[in-house]
């Protein structure tokens, strides 16, 4: 199983990396929506610290809506579906690789835009550090989410647009889990609670993806 | 069981896609080491037969046993991962270059990495070893679909038109390639057009009409 | 003459820079309420002003050129690509001096403000244009489309310039030439400032001029590239 | 010029009517982005009825940007490209031909997400009315310059990232105008400024897209 | 000028992508109301000359006058709309039907609708009009392709392996299809791997090699 992870991750980020869409697209995409989302809610909202989490979330998860789009449609060209699937991976390991090269991908988006809400949004820099742990973990639980996500509406029609309404229902506890440990984060608080939500649903969702993707992939 | 020789046995296999059936009542059975050809007309439902064949569509009834799997409830995946197969597109990772995407094929199925050069090399692509597949012409995808099958080395090989797009060198490579495959006790199914030119085997012919075979 | 100003273009870029800081930091005096902080008016109005203005303007016309049949050339595609490059440079500095002189005067780093918030979003301009331009590979493709580009860039200066007028603004008004047109600023400060944007503006060109030279090198280089793959797919086959 | 215009936005809409991707997946992604950028907000920002023209504006540029990928997607499917290009449309009333359905579809979208946000977000339902002439004349701006975007983006890599990246930054003018203009229909205040800037935007988009669309099919 | 009778004359033509030649130095001269056979090994710049031709890809360096349109600096959309292409790849609107995809085409070329129907049964689809694209086999697409053609009716047929995925009585259609389009006085550039099978019709040949024609 770790073997296929492992060999499956690499060609994921290989291919990312070749493409550098990750770079050139995605980030600036990122980046700009949080400035827009700064421009949207109007100076009295955005200079308001207390928003910098909610929109720093707000933000990642549409790029993360992308990312696994994206690392679904590498799967999906024409031809390539069929010829993998003769490969005959373990689709544990299949789950696992994918699973860990978006969480790679989105931790590297979300330090980059953790960076841009302290500049643009006020967030207070100590406060980001210490919610640090708790993005990561956040981040690892959307990309063990999405990768289950994606595989469910790959194939059928538009999988760009269906991905979107599945996974957003499913995002939403992990959202509010993770925006509220990084509030506590910055105002003091509370954190241990939403540390096992967050957990909980990166282990659920692991152990889920393990067991059941391989079911996905049977079609 | 009785057929031990078969390696393909459908009978009466019924595939439906959104109703309409793509094979309304095949009954196939396909000996051990043979070649077989699957003829018939455009939309005869060849490469419907063949992906049935390959685990990658589902049987709506009808009883079907391929590779020692059978498809009502066997583990398509155990299926698949035996039988070869090589499709109308090209097949492959389009950001990965033809080398890459070899050496993924290989290391998912635990090939000793040396393969993959000397697989190039039969093909001819040697020149082509580091263009991403995308870039490739549509008869060196095809090529390198025909590497990635001899890095896999299956037992059951499932081709859809194989002659498409490749030219007289290439199909003559086939030709020798498919009499070495056979001699060596795969099974070949290939769906074809066009007559087969190799003299060494002797094909069974199958014909397909309106999603089955025609009754001889 | 052309020629002569083209090699006239480093030297008097370098003096008038010079002038700018010798003046600048030396020279005048330090302001009533700003204190030395007034000397960042010497460096970030001028950047400012190139930022915006020069190089997006350049990048535009360069772009109509280039989309204009008969004057369509490489050479307008080239100028476009490196203008707008050099914009990216001088917006990232306009940001760090503004940034730098806003800390003391308001107190942060950045504010919601519509000067800053359309500077900054002129800059992400710059870098997508610089990601579209990466995205496509033949040449005649790319250059088409980053045309395109850059002249709806265009629409928005205006735009942008208008629709962020709403916010009450923190950032400096019209402060050196006033609406009733009198002069504001004086003397040796006044001369400073103006010879800061002479400066800055013959730098941009001269950044230009570099920039355009080292992107014609790198053709060459291609090019020549292109004859030794000429030869080897000649050989292909044979 | 209109002829071919109505052709191509007659055959955008039936693909659009016969695969109910509108309907089945852009809206639900719609409304359940509102309800979470409500909930991401936390209670404070979005119960305050001032966030609502805001986050409308937010969530329906996130929609505009999967509809008009989708959009520039069916002209880019394998071949396809090439054999339209045969056919030499009028590149002027291909334009006007794809903005229109896409306006069409945005203005759909834009209704249901109007009555999102009155019913979730509490925004006044007569100032919402009020301000229906001008999210719909923002909205067709939008669809202007996303079919001009859109086309920009195509064909090269990773067009579906592509695209947020080119279309953000320009679509911050229009969303910002559309905001105020919204708010200035809830709260009273002047809104003839930004009708003229979105106005302006729109016959701006669309003349340029009717000069230069050409330029863009020629590759 | 001189060649009024060529339809298509490339000097010198090469052709770049992402800096590699896909045409290395290609001179053509085709007559009009010629039929002519472009061969050559998988790779050698077959699909790539047709794009060309199609004014689908752009010239890097050489001359090209094509139908009448001059490739440096012409009028590509004038190129494109005379030319008929038909490529590897189903070239339709993947989720409309065979016909509404037909009507297409002839309302954009301001042709009568009744041709859409005619044009559909000589191609032999008529039991599948109402189907969308993606839902056809391979062949069936390559038949619509055809019947795309016979709606356009252009100057100059560019036709990229059009044998491939087509079956007997299809390959026997087409060759009719030839000898009428070329009596009729269109020019027909073709490549292929397999021979030319019409006997009505003795078509000019052409190898690639490398990227260019191979100097006889
Ligand atoms: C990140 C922060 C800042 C940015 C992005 C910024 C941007 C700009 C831009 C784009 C211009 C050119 C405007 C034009 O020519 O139309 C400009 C001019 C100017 N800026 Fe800033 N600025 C910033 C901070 C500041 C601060 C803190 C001050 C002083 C307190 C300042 C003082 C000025 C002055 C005096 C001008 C010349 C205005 C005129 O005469 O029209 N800026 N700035
Ligand atoms: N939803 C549908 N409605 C009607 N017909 C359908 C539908 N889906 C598939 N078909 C038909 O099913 C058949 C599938 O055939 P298949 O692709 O297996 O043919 P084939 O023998 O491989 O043909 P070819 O030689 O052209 O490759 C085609 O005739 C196609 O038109
Ligand atoms: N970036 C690249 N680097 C290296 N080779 C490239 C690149 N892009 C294209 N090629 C090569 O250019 C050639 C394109 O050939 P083309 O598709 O025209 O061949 P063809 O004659 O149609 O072949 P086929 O018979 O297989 O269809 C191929 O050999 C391909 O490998
Ligand atoms: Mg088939
Ligand atoms: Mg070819």
């Amino acid at each position: 199983m770790t073997r296929v992870a492992w060999l499956v991750a690499g060609k994921d980020l290989r291919i990312e990396a070749r493409s550098r869409v990750l770079l050139w697209q995605v980030l600036p995409f990122g980046v700009i929506a949080l400035l827009l989302s700064g421009l949207a809610l109007g100076p009295t909202h955005a200079g308001n610290s207390t928003a910098g989490p909610g929109l720093f979330y707000l933000v990642t998860l549409f790029v993360a809506l992308l990312m696994i789009n994206r690392s679904q449609a590498l799967e999906n060209a024409p031809g390539t579906r069929a010829s993998v699937a003769t490969l005959g991976l373990d689709p544990a390991g299949v789950f696992l690789g994918k699973a860990l090269a978006l969480t790679v991908e989105l931790w590297i988006t979300g330090l980059v835009l953790l960076g841009g809400s302290v500049l643009v949004l006020h967030t207070s820099l100590i406060g980001t550090v210490h919610a640090l742990p708790s993005v990561l973990v956040t981040l690892a639980a959307l990309a063990a989410a999405g990768t289950l996500y994606g595989a469910l509406t790959q194939g059928g029609d538009g999988p760009a647009t269906l991905l979107p309404v599945l996974t957003l229902p499913a995002f939403a506890p992990l959202l509010i889990a993770g925006e509220r440990s990084y509030s506590a984060a910055l105002h003091g608080g509370a954190l241990w609670e939403w540390w096992v939500i967050v957990v909980v649903a990166l282990v659920a969702y692991t152990a889920v993806g393990i067991l059941l993707y391989g079911v996905l992939e049977e079609s | 069981m009785p057929g031990d020789q078969a390696v393909v046995r459908l009978v009466n296999a019924v595939v439906l896609s959104k109703g309409f059936p793509l094979l309304s009542g095949v009954n196939l059975e396909v000996d051990r080491g043979s070649l077989s050809v699957v003829t018939g007309a455009n939309g005869a439902g060849k490469t419907s037969l063949l992906r049935l064949l390959a685990g990658l569509d589902s049987l709506t009834s009808g009883e079907g046993m391929v590779a020692g799997v059978n498809l009502n409830g066997g583990d398509l995946r155990l299926l698949r991962r035996r039988v070869g197969w090589l499709g109308h597109e090209g097949s492959f990772y389009a950001d990965l270059s033809a080398r890459e995407n070899l050496e993924f094929a290989a290391r998912a199925l635990e090939r000793p990495a040396d393969e993959v050069g000397s697989a190039l090399e039969r093909v001819g692509l040697t020149h082509r070893v580091d263009t991403t597949t995308k870039q490739l012409s549509a008869g060196q995808r095809r090529r390198l679909g025909l590497a990635w099958l001899l890095v896999r080395r299956p037992e059951l090989w499932l081709l859809d038109e194989p002659y498409a797009s490749l030219d007289d060198a290439g199909r003559t490579f086939f030709d020798q390639l498919l009499r070495e495959v056979v001699a060596a006790g795969a099974t070949v199914v290939i769906s074809a057009h066009d007559p087969l030119r190799s003299g060494g085997i002797s094909p069974q012919h199958f014909h397909m009409v309106g999603g089955r075979m025609r009754t001889t | 003459m052309i020629k002569l100003s083209q090699r006239l273009l480093g030297p008097v870029t370098l003096v008038s820079l010079a002038l700018t800081f010798w003046l600048g930091l030396w020279v005048t005096p330090p302001d009533v309420v700003q204190g030395d902080l007034v000397r960042l008016l010497y460096v970030h109005p001028p950047i400012a002003w190139v930022a915006l203005y020069v190089s997006f303007g350049t990048a535009t016309i360069a772009s109509c050129l280039y989309l204009w049949p008969r004057t369509r050339s490489d050479v307008m595609d080239r100028v476009a690509y490196c203008a707008m490059e050099i914009s990216v440079v001088f917006i990232a500095l306009t940001l760090i001096t503004g940034s730098i002189w806003g800390r003391p005067t308001w107190g942060v780093w950045w504010a919601w403000d519509a000067r800053l918030t359309s500077t900054a979003i002129l800059g992400v301009f710059a870098l997508a244009y610089l990601a579209l331009r990466r995205a496509n590979d033949d040449p005649a493709v790319r250059a088409r489309r980053s045309g395109v580009f850059a002249i709806l860039t265009a629409i928005n200066v205006p735009i942008i310039h208008f629709s962020v007028q709403w916010w009450k603004t923190l950032h400096q008004g019209a402060s050196v030439l006033t609406s009733n047109g009198t002069l504001n600023v004086h003397g040796s400060m006044l001369w400073t400032m103006l010879l800061g944007f002479i400066g800055f503006t013959l730098l941009f060109f001269w950044l230009l001029r570099y920039r355009y030279r080292l992107e014609v090198k790198r053709d060459f280089v291609v090019a020549t590239t292109v004859d030794e793959a000429l030869a080897l797919r000649r050989r292909e086959g044979v």
